[in-house]
Order: structure tokens, then sequence, then C-alpha cells
């Protein structure tokens, strides 16, 4: 009779452990394992054709993200900047032309090709993420700084050389946030939540 | 032990029972344990060819349904607007199948009828069974099945819930609470013949019936916990049953369409479920009286009992059916006048009328003993009721797809694929299998149920002869 | 949906820097978030507007039909998406057809030509354009001695500079063989409005008649320029709202949407029309607008005669003259079914004689402005073109020909023998983007840019205000690296025969845009060269505002013969009437699948021919729908399913056209058959052109069936439900309605 | 956490009536009329809709088995009772019926996973994703409107290149997902998500339906009911058609507009102007 009695404590016991423990998964996912550069990166590192140092332009430099991912306020993909973008700087800064990363830059501007940079941050095909939304609460109407705006999904690419996912992207780590209560602006106490409509995402 | 005799063995043995002799009182209970377990002994050849041939049906079926699953519904030549076809039709069928093991165990049990003690086993085995099966029409009938545990409210990382509002949800929760419970009951049930049995058995089977008969010793105490364990599952059953077909009822009575949006679906619902499950435990007992030569237990009086109860589910049925047509003929619904027209004169009509026919005059055989005690009539009239039951269903769905609201979409010619025809057989295959493997695995007689009656009855007679 | 701001078509085309392949299919591929698999589209040097994610318009003008419609196509990525109608334009007015939409799929059709090909062992087999052109060179170039009709150059209607590139090609040889060929020509009627009304196409004025007598005129389905015909329709039904009445042996989409639809028989149009005249001149207030031999003519033309011909009710004409005489301004139309007939000229004279009588010159009917570029107008096709070819060829004496927009194989009736005067022709050169039956036959098939791809300009023949001129230009950058645009070939070889005259212009792009700029002065610009052009580019269209000029009717021309009634064949009892689907034509758009899996309007049949025949018809011969019929005429013969169609005159049986072909691609090989084939060989006794609808059959029934593959369910009525509420026109107070149409 | 949000928002997972002026104060509430008087049958609505929401062509098989695709469909009918007459002597009668946007939709009701739902645009929304293709939505809606991926279509509908021309904006749905007409919604929030950017309301007439902007005779108008001054809104008023209310109380005589199966009690935000008849003629 024993065995029975601890039989159904067990299962039922096996019950709790595995709710408890679904929690975690609420909010984003199980992190990836610690990874070389430091990061709880959930993505695989990703070979671009030209490693793009991030952490120089970005951190660095602090130019602001928006200087190259023009379209981010305007359009719903953030966008590759144009390449004549980059020859813009590139061919006034003498200083660095002889690097390789540069070389490789020059050598695409001169075929008039575009870089064929692959997707670090590629959503599933049915969703209507769209970049101007949030840059436009965030950035413009919030007035929050924009690495931390861009950092909520992307994590702190000025830490970074290329790209790396660092956050789960997933639906609930969307809906994560959607349902909290935002401030409109740093002054006014007003608060708002993102959309909770399946159609303002899913296409 | 089991003592492992040869079939020429079994024919000697075969008892003259005379056909109205019910139950013996004076049985040893010894001789009923020996008859019971002689049951579950070793097929033999025909066993065999009768399995291989529903497994054949139930192979045949998944083929079927992986060819569906990986080419998409459109194989079922299903369309716009026949969207449902045979798998809502059969699953119906199936949760209506259902409903006879829990009115024989759980019903008559609370009723103190204790000619359904005999038979209640097998009868609760269909009801799992046929659950089991109504269960795989659900899944087979989705266009994405890989997704069905969306209908399932469980907490998730996606923040969302079922449509509480939908009664395929409702459907969902009724039909997976009445699994449970009904395999909880069949099994609770079961536990003292499990002891017999593993008292009985050597090897593997010993500690088999060891660990599932939960260390049954037969005392006072556990007899006495039994009893208010198995009659509180009984009571809780019974509503639940009576809701579970109430709710697939309103699968339809809670859409808008022509036909089906009517009050008196859920006790329709109910009264063909039982019913169709009463005449499937008809062809059941014929069938195990005659290959397990019950004839001693499965008595000719229970079969008369039996014949007289589906009698009466039938006209109750009838009496129902006739509601729904009358209420939908001098109601102001157009459309669903419209609608009952077409299945009397349209493309369906055959099938129509022989579901009538079927269901409300054929059952008249019953209302003849001379009939009721002719196991071959009876056979071919409680095959003849189920068929007529599944026309029901299938007079359900496919005339209201057929000739909707919306006239546009009428079809004219629809139908179903062999695709769908392999996958409804397939799960007559499937449930004969099942149903075969219980046999042999577990008592299909309650034993101990068998001698409580016959002891019971020997008691009682020994009061009225004092 | 507003136009885009001023760029140079190639440069943007060149900056993109991608490649039209890099599309992906939303939700089938990626369904998780990935990292590292899909490449970003992103580009070298665009323009400032171009932003990755947003649709950019860019103006063109559609190709499908001959209307010149001005479309705006939208442009992703560098993918043309979807065309919609440019509101610049005066003919689309913003709005689209299906045909026009469809465009696309002649754009990405899987079955289109990607290479040239040549015929080699008497295979046409995949080759280079460098041995392409080596041969066409050497037939055709500099060194080709050919002259006047040894040379031919085939097409469909064309218009704007491909025509005059055309015509200078063939100059160039001192040859005028344009031959025009379109198998759905309305030259009958064409003739018969210039003898009538003095213009070969009037300007139809249809939102300012209050009373359309339409015989057979399908303007909102298969006519000239229906996108504009349609706008002009719904103003003609807004309040005060005017009445349609269409006379016409089997329905049209335009006859679906009459107030009034009477089935005549075939070919007795002119008699009916000349009973209205009777009826009109009656009334003393029309008397003096006929000369007086033809008011005396008519006298025979009583409603009994009439109507024991054309088997419409007695009373019938004098309802409708008296509808006629009630509303005016009226307008009356003549359309295919009148004209191709054997008296079809005849035919359209009478019912344009109507209009004569009524006074609708100068009010719902002028003529179109004066074009200050006439060379551009698309001239009419015409079968007797065709039949000129046909002997030219059969003779020995066209030693060359060219064919582009253009399938005579397919689209020729069956006893006119083509395909074997063809092969007569040593050097037979197709210039297409998808190989058909007659570019199978050919020596050399040439692929073309689609007119997606490729510049060029249109000038319909029916200009509806003004004058305008459409601009086509490239949405998206050639799909496929072997495909040339139509003017690109064709200047190439002109080069080579004129070199001086040519030389300067190293692309058609180059033409085009000089010839253009060159006519800035007419269009009254102030702008330069450049930014005329470029602003031509950006509306799509070059717009002239020019007055209607005035008609000048002569109804003496009108011949008023003795009303007879048709003698019937005992052999082929029933008329035989094609229908043309508004989207299919002659069946040179049967390769694109939206069209074919779009029902048919009437029948909502898809993907297939079949044979109309009355309900009471078909009870009569036990004829169910499905069955497979025979329809048989003393040239041919087709196969078909029967399908039960009330809205056709009881002795007529109808086929669509434009199914039936052999090769032309997945989408159109083996749906269907093909009508032409079976068309007597009946002309009209004034111009010659075919009687298309003169053709008479027996119908056969092979005892076989089939399901018809339609969208329609059981019924094809409504079944007590309020549906399509109808309301009466005096019940319905339109005036008080909040007007919607976008003028 | 999801339990508690259920909970929360227990009240607002009933279904429940549409009432008057419910889209008062909001910002949107797409709706349509369709004239039929002004509808000719020509097929251009449909053309457009396939270009815009990537629907599959089922091909000549597929379609004879009544799976064809098309979310929005012409239906030509010859009459309107049971009896078909001799001739067509007042032409064909054209419907163009698509998904009526119904604000108490039978579909959302009985959607088992909620995949079909009411925006708070007043739209009936399909959600590909969750779908799980039980059909009962397909099985309860009057207007048999909605239509099912029978078979695996982006394998065998876009051959290469024809995917090419596919929509980005809107996804291809696979076997076994339940799809309808969506009022071009991938429009409405592109349209949407500019007037948010500038701080305003979508203006009418910025946004239309594919089918609407395509139509050659502007039958078919398609704006924003919230709006009062909109043309959809004006119409409605002027038709003195409830969208709440599912018998109209109509004060004027003469008026053309209607819904279809309104009795049923649906609401479509469809509304549909009779089609007029010179019956001298």
């Amino acid at each position: 009779m024993k065995f029975y009695i601890n039989a159904t404590l067990a299962f039922a016991m096996l019950l709790c452990t595995a709710v408890v423990l679904a929690e975690p998964f609420v909010s984003g996912g199980a992190i990836g394992s610690q990874t070389d550069d430091g990061y709880n990166a959930l993505g695989p590192v990703v070979v671009q054709p030209i490693e793009f140092p991030h952490n120089t332009h970005a951190g660095t430099m602090g130019i602001n993200c928006m200087y190259c991912h023009t379209y981010a306020r305007r359009s719903a993909v953030s966008g590759i900047p144009r390449l004549d973008k980059c020859m813009g700087c590139h061919n006034l800064i003498e200083s660095v032309k002889d690097k390789p990363r540069i070389k490789q830059l020059f050598a695409y501007w001169e075929k008039k090709e575009a870089i064929p940079w692959l997707k670090v941050h590629d959503l599933p095909d049915f969703v209507r993420f769209n970049h101007e939304r949030h840059i436009q609460r965030f950035y413009f109407k919030d007035g929050r700084p924009v690495r931390e705006v861009c950092g909520y999904c992307h994590g702190d690419v000025a830490s970074m050389t290329t790209a790396r996912r660092v956050k789960a992207l997933s639906m609930g780590w969307c809906i994560s946030c959607h349902q909290k209560d935002h401030q409109e602006s740093a002054t006014n106490l007003k608060t708002s939540n993102g959309p909770n409509d399946c159609w303002q995402c899913h296409k | 032990m089991i003592d492992r005799r040869d079939d020429s063995d079994i024919e000697i043995e075969r008892r003259f029972v005379p056909k109205a002799k019910d139950i013996n009182e004076d049985i040893a209970w010894a001789q009923i344990n020996k008859d019971v377990l002689r049951s579950m002994e070793r097929p033999r050849p025909m066993y065999w060819v009768i399995f291989a041939a529903s497994l054949a049906l139930f192979g045949f079926g998944v083929f079927c349904e992986v060819y569906q699953y990986q080419t998409g519904l459109g194989v079922a030549d299903l369309n716009n607007p026949q969207v449902w076809g045979l798998y809502i039709a059969t699953f119906i069928f199936w949760i209506g199948m259902s409903h006879s093991g829990t009115l024989l165990s759980a019903i008559l049990h609370i009723m103190h009828a204790d000619w359904r003690k005999p038979i209640y086993r097998f009868a609760e085995a269909m009801t799992t069974f046929s659950l089991m099966t109504a269960g795989l029409f659900v899944l087979v009938h989705l266009g994405r099945v890989w997704q069905f545990y969306y209908v399932v409210a469980y907490p998730n990382e996606r923040w969302t819930w079922p449509n509480f509002n939908s009664p395929l949800v409702w459907d969902a929760t009724a039909i997976g609470t009445y699994l449970t419970s009904s395999i909880v009951f069949l099994y609770f049930g079961m536990i003292p013949d499990l002891a017999i049995c593993r008292d009985t058995a050597t090897g593997f089977r010993r500690k088999f019936y060891w660990f599932l008969s939960l260390g049954w010793q037969g005392t006072d105490r556990q007899w006495a916990n039994f009893r208010v364990a198995y009659l509180t599952i009984a009571c809780f059953l019974i509503p639940l049953a009576v809701s579970v077909h109430s709710i697939v009822a309103t699968d339809f009575a809670v859409s808008q369409q022509p036909g089906w949006h009517i009050t008196s679906f859920p006790p329709y619902f109910v009264a063909g479920a039982l019913y169709s499950g009463c005449a499937a435990i008809i062809t059941l007992f014929i069938i195990l009286r005659y290959v397990f030569r019950f004839e001693e237990y499965m008595t000719m009086p229970i079969l008369d009992k039996t014949c007289r109860l589906t009698f009466a589910i039938a006209m109750v049925w009838t009496y129902l059916n006739l509601i729904e047509y009358a209420s939908v003929w001098y109601g102001n619904d157009v459309y669903a006048k419209e609608t009952l027209i077409y299945r009397a004169t349209g493309l369906y009509a055959p099938y129509w009328w022989a579901m009538n026919f079927l269901g409300s005059v054929v059952p008249f055989m019953l209302a003849f003993k001379s009939m009721r005690n002719n196991l071959t009539i009876m056979m071919v009239v409680s095959l003849l009721l189920n068929m007529g039951m599944w026309l029901e269903r299938f007079m359900i769905i496919s005339p209201t797809f057929a000739h909707g609201y919306y006239p546009w979409t009428w079809t004219s010619g629809w139908w179903p694929s062999w695709v769908q025809w392999g996958i409804v057989l397939g799960s007559f295959g499937w449930f004969s299998m099942l149903f075969m493997l219980f046999c042999k695995i577990f008592p299909t007689v309650s034993m101990y149920e068998v001698k409580e009656m016959v002891y019971h009855r020997s008691e009682a007679r020994k009061a009225r002869n004092l | 949906m507003s136009g885009s701001n001023t760029i140079d078509r190639r440069d943007f085309l060149r900056v993109l820097g991608i490649s039209g392949a890099a599309a992906t299919l939303a939700g089938c591929g990626n369904t998780a978030i990935e990292s590292g698999v899909e490449k970003v589209q992103s580009y070298v040097q665009p323009e400032d507007f171009v932003v990755p994610g947003v649709g950019v318009y860019y103006a063109s003008t559609c190709a499908q039909c001959g209307s010149g419609c001005g479309v705006m196509g939208r442009v992703r990525e560098g993918r043309i998406l979807k065309l919609e109608g440019n509101t610049h334009s005066v003919i689309s007015g913003g709005k689209i057809c299906a045909l026009g939409q469809a465009a696309v799929q002649v754009h990405y059709n899987p079955d289109r030509l990607t290479t040239p090909l040549m015929r080699e062992g008497g295979e046409l087999k995949p080759t280079t354009w460098d041995k392409a052109m080596a041969t066409l060179t050497a037939r055709l170039g500099g060194e080709s001695t050919l002259k006047g009709a040894q040379i031919a150059f085939l097409t469909g209607e064309v218009s704007g500079h491909q025509k005059a590139l055309i015509g200078n090609f063939l100059d160039s040889f001192n040859s005028t063989h344009h031959v025009v060929y379109d198998a759905l020509s309305t030259a009958t009627g064409q003739a018969a409005s210039k003898a009538v009304l003095g213009a070969a196409q009037p300007l139809l004025q249809i939102d300012k008649a209050t009373l359309i007598l339409s015989f057979g005129n399908d303007f909102l389905g298969a006519g000239v320029s229906p996108v504009h015909m349609a706008a002009q329709y719904a103003r003609f039904r807004k309040a005060p709202r005017g009445t349609l009445i269409q006379i016409e042996p089997r329905m049209t989409l335009t006859g679906a949407n009459a107030d009034r639809w009477y089935a005549l028989k075939p070919g007795t149009e002119g008699v009916f029309a000349l009973g209205l005249a009777h009826a009109l001149l009656e009334h003393g207030q029309f008397a003096k607008t006929v000369p007086a031999p033809i008011v005396a003519a008519l006298k025979e033309y009583d409603k009994e005669t009439v109507s024991g011909i054309t088997g419409v009710h007695a009373d019938a004409i004098p309802h409708v003259a008296g509808m006629l005489m009630e509303h005016t301004p009226s307008l009356v139309l003549s359309g295919p079914s009148a004209e191709g007939q054997v008296n079809g000229a005849q035919n359209a004279a009478a019912i344009l004689l109507l209009n004569v009588i009524l006074g609708n010159a100068g009010k719902t009917l002028q003529g179109q402005a004066s074009h200050p570029f006439p060379q551009l107008i698309a001239s009419a096709g015409s079968y007797a073109a065709l039949t000129q070819l046909n002997n030219s060829m059969a003779s020995g004496q066209c030693q060359a020909l060219l064919i582009a927009g253009s399938n005579p194989i397919f689209s020729a009736p069956g006893f006119l023998p083509f395909a074997k005067s063809m092969e007569k022709v040593p050097f037979k050169v197709a210039l297409v983007t998808q190989v058909d039956e007659t570019a199978a036959q050919c020596d050399l098939v040439l692929p073309l840019h689609s007119p997606l791809e490729a510049f060029g300009s249109h000038v319909s023949s029916y200009q509806p205000r003004g004058v305008e001129i459409g601009i086509q230009q490239p949405l998206m950058e050639g799909l496929y690296p072997d495909t040339r645009a139509f003017g690109d070939i064709v200047l190439d070889l002109l080069r080579q025969r004129e070199p001086k005259n040519y030389k300067a212009f190293p692309d058609y792009y180059a033409y085009l845009k000089l010839a253009i700029t060159k006519a800035r002065p007419v269009f009254k610009s102030k702008l330069s060269d450049d930014d005329f052009w470029e602003d031509a580019l950006r509306s799509g269209v070059l717009q002239l505002d020019a007055a209607p000029t005035a008609l000048k009717t002569n109804a003496s021309v009108v011949v008023v013969s003795k009303p007879e009634k048709h003698v019937i064949d005992v052999r082929y009892p029933f008329y035989f009437v094609p229908s043309v689907r508004a989207d299919l034509r002659d069946g040179r758009h049967a390769n694109l699948p939206w069209l074919q899996e779009s029902p048919d309007s009437l029948t909502t049949i898809v993907w297939d021919s079949w044979v109309e025949i009355h309900p009471s018809t078909a009870a009569e011969m036990q004829i169910r729908e499905g069955d497979i019929l025979e329809v048989q005429s003393a040239s041919g013969s087709v196969r078909a399913k029967a399908y039960l169609f009330p809205g056709l005159q009881p002795d007529t049986v109808s086929m669509p056209l434009g199914q039936g072909h052999t090769a032309y691609g997945r989408y159109a090989n083996g749906m269907g058959v093909n009508p032409f084939k079976i068309l007597n060989p009946l002309f009209d006794a004034q111009t010659g052109e075919l009687a298309t609808h003169a053709t008479r059959v027996v119908i056969k029934k092979t005892g076989e069936h089939e399901l018809m593959v339609k969208d329609e369910g059981a019924t094809n009525l409504q079944q007590g439900r309020k549906l399509v509420a109808t309301v009466a026109a005096d019940q319905a107070e339109l005036a008080k309605e909040t007007s919607h149409v976008v003028e | 956490m999801s339990l508690s949000n259920l909970i929360k928002n227990w009240s607002s997972l009933r279904v429940k009536r549409p009432y008057q002026d419910q889209y008062k104060n909001a910002d949107y509430k797409w709706g349509m009329v369709i004239d039929l008087d002004s509808c000719t049958g020509c097929n251009a609505c449909t053309t457009a809709c396939y270009a815009e929401n990537n629907l599959p062509v089922v091909g000549k098989e597929s379609f004879s088995k009544g799976q064809a695709m098309h979310w929005l469909r012409i239906e030509r009918y010859w009459g309107e009772g049971t009896e078909l007459a001799q001739f067509p002597d007042h032409g064909a009668q054209f419907l163009p019926m698509m998904c009526q946007q119904c604000e108490s939709a039978p579909c959302e009701v009985v959607c088992p996973v909620g995949a079909t739902h009411h925006t708070p645009d007043g739209l009936n929304s399909q959600v590909y994703n969750r779908c799980i293709g039980s059909r009962y939505c397909s099985a309860n809606c009057p207007y048999k409107v909605r239509y099912f991926n029978w078979w695996q279509y982006p394998e065998r509908a876009w051959p290469n290149p024809l995917e090419k021309q596919l929509n980005p904006d809107v996804t291809v749905r696979s076997k076994g997902v339940m799809e309808k007409c969506t009022f071009c919604v991938q429009r409405l929030t592109a349209a949407k998500n500019q007037a948010r950017t500038d701080g305003r309301r979508v203006a009418d007439g910025e946004v239309t339906t594919a089918c609407a902007q395509a139509c050659p005779t502007s039958a078919i108008t398609f704006g924003n009911m919230a709006d009062s001054q909109s043309q959809v809104a004006k119409i409605w008023a002027r038709q003195q058609v409830e969208l709440a209310s599912d018998k109209q109380d109509k004060k004027d005589e003469g008026l053309r507009g209607y819904r279809i199966f309104e009795e049923l009690r649906t609401y479509p935000s469809v509304l549909y102007l009779e089609r007029v008849r010179n019956s001298d003629a």
C-alpha cells in the first residue's frame, strides 16, 4: 500500500515542480550558455561577410544607432544602411583605409554590389513587427536614450562586434513587455501598454 | 493457476443451459472464477484471424490518416461548405456508443438493478474504448492536428487561452474528463477481480495483476472502502455522462445553422447515445455469450431486460426525434424547415428515410418476446439499430451543409472520398482490436459481482421461503 | 498611393543592387526565430524615397489590351507586386480591370520564354542571343535584299512608338506590310459607323445618356476601353438614373446589367432596329431626320413582320420605341453580335441610324478629339489583312515574316490554312514573352521583356477625353538575363538598315525619350526636356486637352432591303454565337492562372470551355448540365460540356472563345476547346470581314457526362433569401443618396 | 502570469452583443458599402484580391471539388425565388460576397482556440498561427465565406517565379488553416501606423481595400465608420442602417441599404445597396 501512496505523492510533486519550472519560460525562455564574448546569447554566432565592429561605431564612437539604421524610424524594418552611407564616412577616414575590413568594404563599393549581410534578428514570416512604432514610442515620444530603446530587443549591441541575438524574441517575451505599464514620457506619469490584439503582430 | 486445456476439452465442458433459465443461484463460486478465467486463456485461432482483420482495418485507417496528414485534408474531398464530413458524424457516433457502459454500471448500480452485474464490465470497457475511438476523430478531423493542444487550457508562455465560449473547448474538456473517469471507474470496479486473476496467474501475468490489484486482500475494511469509493465514482459519472453528450449536442445547438439550432438537441443526443450504446451492448452480449460460452452468466432473461431497456430508449429517442421535426415544422425558422424538407426529399433522402426506419420502426422488433429470444434476430436488429444511429449523425451534418443558409454554396452531390471511409472503417478496426485485447487480459464478466448477485438472490429466496 | 518622386528609372534600376530573386515565401518557409539563415535586402545607392519595407508606386501603362489604361505598379524590394489604376490617367481613372491586374502574371509566368529559340533540324532549340541576332542580321540586317511584299510584320493591336518603329523598319524595306490582325476586330462596325456617323470610333458619352439601347455591344465587358466605360456607366446609373436596354442573342456582361434584356435571333438586329426606326418615324417629330426613300422603304417593317423575323415579341417594338422617345438624349450602340454577320455592316448601319433619327449625335455621340500624332494611334486590326497575308504567304511571295503579339494559328478560323501557308515562308521570326501556337511554328523565337520590364508608349484608338499618350516604363529589373525589349530588337535591326538615322540611339529607351521630349512643344510644357520626360514617367501619361469634334451624320447610306426571314438549313438548326470573355479575350490571356481561375461572370465556370444552351431547348433535347455535346458546323466540330444558360435565344448555342490552347504553357494547355476552328467561311457582304456570329451548327449528344467546374452551387436562384434585393427605379430615391462615385 | 491575466480579463472574454454607439469613442471601425446597382460583375475586385492577399490558384481539379480559395467571390443569380424564368429579362443579379466582418460573428464564438476574434477596430480577425483547423467557424458561418487550406498550396500554387509576386505583408497560409477576407488588414495597419506617427487619425480615402481600389465602377466604398465624416459613415447614416440593430427602423422611403441575413443577428459591417431596375423598360 505504501508504494502506491508514495507513487501518488511523487507524481503530485512532479506536477507541482513542472508548473513551477514552467514559470521562467513565461518570461522568455531559457538562457543560452555563456559565450566567449561574455554574453548570455540565445542565437548562434553569425559569420557576416564583413566582421562589422558595432563596438567601435556605436560604442567607442558613440554613433546613434539610427544614424546608420535610418529606416527604423519610418519603416517596419530598420534596414541595413545603404552602401553609400558607409562610404560617405569611410571615404574621408584615411587612418583606417588599409585595414582589411575597410578594404573589403571598398571592394564591394567598387563592384557596386550590396554586401550580403545575414539576418540575425529574423522573426518568423508571419510576424508583423514594426520598428517605427517602437522607436516613435520610446525614442521620440518618451525620449529615452537610443541605446536603451534599441537594446530592449537587441541587447547592448554597442559592446558586440557583429550583432548576436541575446533576447528571446518569442511571443511570450514580446507580450511580457506589451503587458507592462509604460510611462508615457519622463514628465508624463500616464502609462500605457502595448497592443494586445493578435492582428497587431500576426499577419 | 490458469490451466491450459485444449479447445476440445472446452467443447466437452459445454453445459446445457435452457434458454429461459436465469442465472443459477446454486453455482459454486469457484465455478464462477473458473468459467470467467477460462475466457482469458490462450485464444483460439479464430481469435487471431479476427484480430488480424481488425488490425489490418486499423492499419488501413492509419495509412489513410498518414496520407491525409501529409497531403492535407483535401484528400478527404471535403470542401466549402462540406467542411466536416464523416469525421464528425462518426465522432458523435462513438461518443454515443460510450454512454451505455455508464448507464449499465453507474445508473443501474444506483438503482440496484442486479441483472446488470454479469454484463456491465464489458459495457464499461466498451465505453472506454469507444471514447478512445471518438477522441481519435477529434484529432483526425483537425487541419493542424499537430497543434491540437491549443484547445487545452494550460498556462503557457504565449499568454494565450482557448476560447471558453466555444463548445469545442467544452467538448475537449468533457470528453477528457469522461475518458479519465470511465477508465478509473472501469479499473476500480475490476480491482477485486484482478486480485482473483493475480491469485491464479503465474509468471509475468502474476506480476502484472499484482501491480494492478493494488494489494487487494478482500478484507472487510477494503470492501467497505471499495463500496464507498465505487458508489462515489458512479454518482460522479452519471451527470458527467449526461453532460458529455449534451455538450456534443451543443456543438450543434449553440451554432446557428438551420437544422442545428434546436433547443431539444441535448436530450435528443443523450437519448440517441444511450440508444446506440444499448444496441451495441446487445451485439457484444450475443458475441461474448457465444464466444466465451457465458450462457450461464449472460442469460437470456438478462438479454431480455437489455432489449426491453433498449426498446424503451428507442421510443424516447423516437419521441425526441419527432419533437425535433415538429418544432422545426411548426417553428418560425423557414431556413430550418427548408433544410428538414431537403433532408426528406433531397439528395440524402434515402439515408434520411433509412435512418428513421432503422431508428424508429426496427426497434419494434424488440417489443416481441419471441424476437427477443432469438439471438440471430437480435444480432441483426442490434446492428441495424446502430447503423440507423450512425445515419442519424450523418443526417445531422451533411444535409445542413449541403442546404444551409446560403444558396450559392449549396452542394449538388457531395460524397466522402475513400480516405474518409478508410478512416471510419479504421476506427472500427481500432475499437474491435482494443476490445479483443481487453477480453484476453481482463475478465469480461465481473466475478465478484456475479457472486454477490447469486448470493443476494439466494438470500432473498431464503427470506421469502422463511 | 501617390506617385513617386522624380527619378531616372534606369539609374534607379541599376543602383538597386539587388537581384529580383531574393523574394521569400512568407509563412511557409520561416516559422521560427532564425539567425544567419536569410540574407538582408540592402542597397548600394538607392534613391532617397526607397525605404525597405515600404512599397513604392511607379506609373506605367497597361499593355494587356489596346485601351491603354494608366496603371501604377507597387514595387517592394525591387519586385513588382501588384498593379493599380493610375489616377492621372483619363482612360483608367485610377481603376483597373481583372485583365490588367493579371499583367504581373505575364511577367512572372513560369512558362515564360527565357532564351532565344532557333529551329535546328525541325525542332526549336535554345540558342544564344549572339547566334539569334546573327541569323536575324543575316536575313533582315543591312545586307538583306528583301523588298516590299517580301517582308511582312504581323502584330496584334500595337500603338505608340513601337508602332512607329515597326513602320520605320518596314519602310527600310519599302514594305507597307504591317499586318494587324485582331480576331475580335470590330472593323465591320467601324466601317458602318464611319459611313453613318462620320467617325469609325465615335466618343460614347454613356454618362450623358438617359437611355442606352445596345444591340449586343458589350461595353462593360470585352468592348473597347472597358474600364473607362465602366466608370461612365457608374455615373450613368446615378440619379437621374439612366436605363439600359440590351438586345442580343446571347447575354453579355453588359446585357446582364441591363434594365431590360431582349433575346433575338442572331443577325436580325438590323431588322429590329429598322422596325424601331419605322415606329419612331411614324411620329412626325422625327420625320425629317432621314431621307424620304428610307422612310418609304421602312413601311414594310411593321411590328408583326419584325417580330416574325427577330423572334422578339411584337409589343416590344412600340414599347422600346416609346422608351426611346421618352428619354432624351439616348444612345444606340451596335455590337459584335450584330456586326459579325453576313449583313453585318448593314445591321450596324441600321442600328446607328437610330442615333441619327433620335438626334443623339452631338449629345451622347461625338467625334474624338483630333490627335496630334495620328501615326501613333493603334491601327484597327482586320480579318481582311490576315487573308491578304495568308495569300501572300501561300503564293510564296512573302519571304520573311515577323510576328509579335498575334497568334493567328490559334485565333484564325479553322478554314483559313494559315499554318500551312506559313510553312511556305522561309524565315519566320516570333517575338514573344511566351511561346504560343504560332511562335512554335517559327524558325526563330526571340524572348521579349514583359511589358513590366520594358519602355514603351501606348496611344489607344479610343481617346475618351482629349488626348492621352500612355508611357510604359519598367517596373522592375529584368527577371531573366536573356530577354530583350521589343523596341531594342527592332531598333537593332533598324540601326543596321539605316545606320545614319539610328546611330544616335543606343537603345529603345533613348529613342523613346527623344521622341517624347521632341513632342514637348505640342503639350505646351514649360519644363526642360529632362524634366518633361521625368514628369511624363512620374505621371505615366501625357495629356492634352482637346475638344471633341462634331460628327457628320449621313442617314442616306443606310440600305433598307426587304425584310426577309432567315432561311434555315435543316442540317444545322442552331445559330452559333461565340462569346468573348472580358478576361481571356481571343485567348491570348489564357496563360494567366488568375484569369483561368476567375469564374466567368455569367456562368461562373472556370478553367474550361462549355456549350451554352437554353434550358427550354435542353429540356426538349433531354440535355443535362455536364453532358458532353458535339457542336458541329460545316467547317468542323468541337466537344464541350453543356451548360444550361437562360440568357440565350432558344435557337442559339454559344461557346466562349479563348480556350483550347495546345502550346501556350501549363495554365492554358488542355483547357477546353477552341471554337474559332468551327467558324464557317462567311463574310460581311460590304467589308469582307469574317462574319464571326453567322455560323450555324448542329448539336449531338455524345452520351458522356462530366462534372462542370464552376463556382455556382446547386442552385442559381436566391431561393427566397434577400441576397440581391432589387428595387424598382421609381421606388428608389437615388437623388437623395450621398454620391460616392469617385469622379 | 497568464492565469492571473485570464482571471482579470474574464469578463472581456464573454461574447457581447453589439450596442448602439459602440464605436462612438473609438478611433476606427472599418466598414464597407457595396452598391449592387453599380456592380457589373466584372471580376476586377476578385482578381485584385488574389493579387493583394496571396490567394492560391487551386487549379481545375480542386476547383471542381469546391475547394476554391476566393475570399471575394461574385455570385450570379437568375432570380429571387425558387423558379427559373424563361429569360432573365432584367439581367443577372451579381453579388460580391466576402467576409461580412460581423459585429456579432457566429464564427468568433465557436472557434475553440480563439483564432478568430474581434479586434478593437471592429474587424473579424483570423490568426493563422493560432488556427488548428477545426473548421467550426466555417460550419457556423451563414455566408460560407471562410476558406480552408485543404492542400499545401505554397508548394503547388506558385511555381517559380510566380512566388515573387507574393505580397510580403501577407502570410502565405499553410495547409490546415482557415482563411478569409481581412478587409486588407495589412493596408489598414500600414495606414494606421503612418497616421499614428503623424499623430492623427487615418483620413477618409487614405486607405482602401484592394477590391474597392480596383472596382471600375466604384461600387465598393470602404472606410472608417467611427469617423462620422467618412463616406461610408455618411452612406450608412443616409441609408438609415444602424450597425448594432437587427431590425432597421427606417424613417424615409426609397432607401436602398440592407444587410444580408440581418435577421440572424450577425450585425454585418458590409452594407449592400439594392440593385435598381427600371421596371418600365
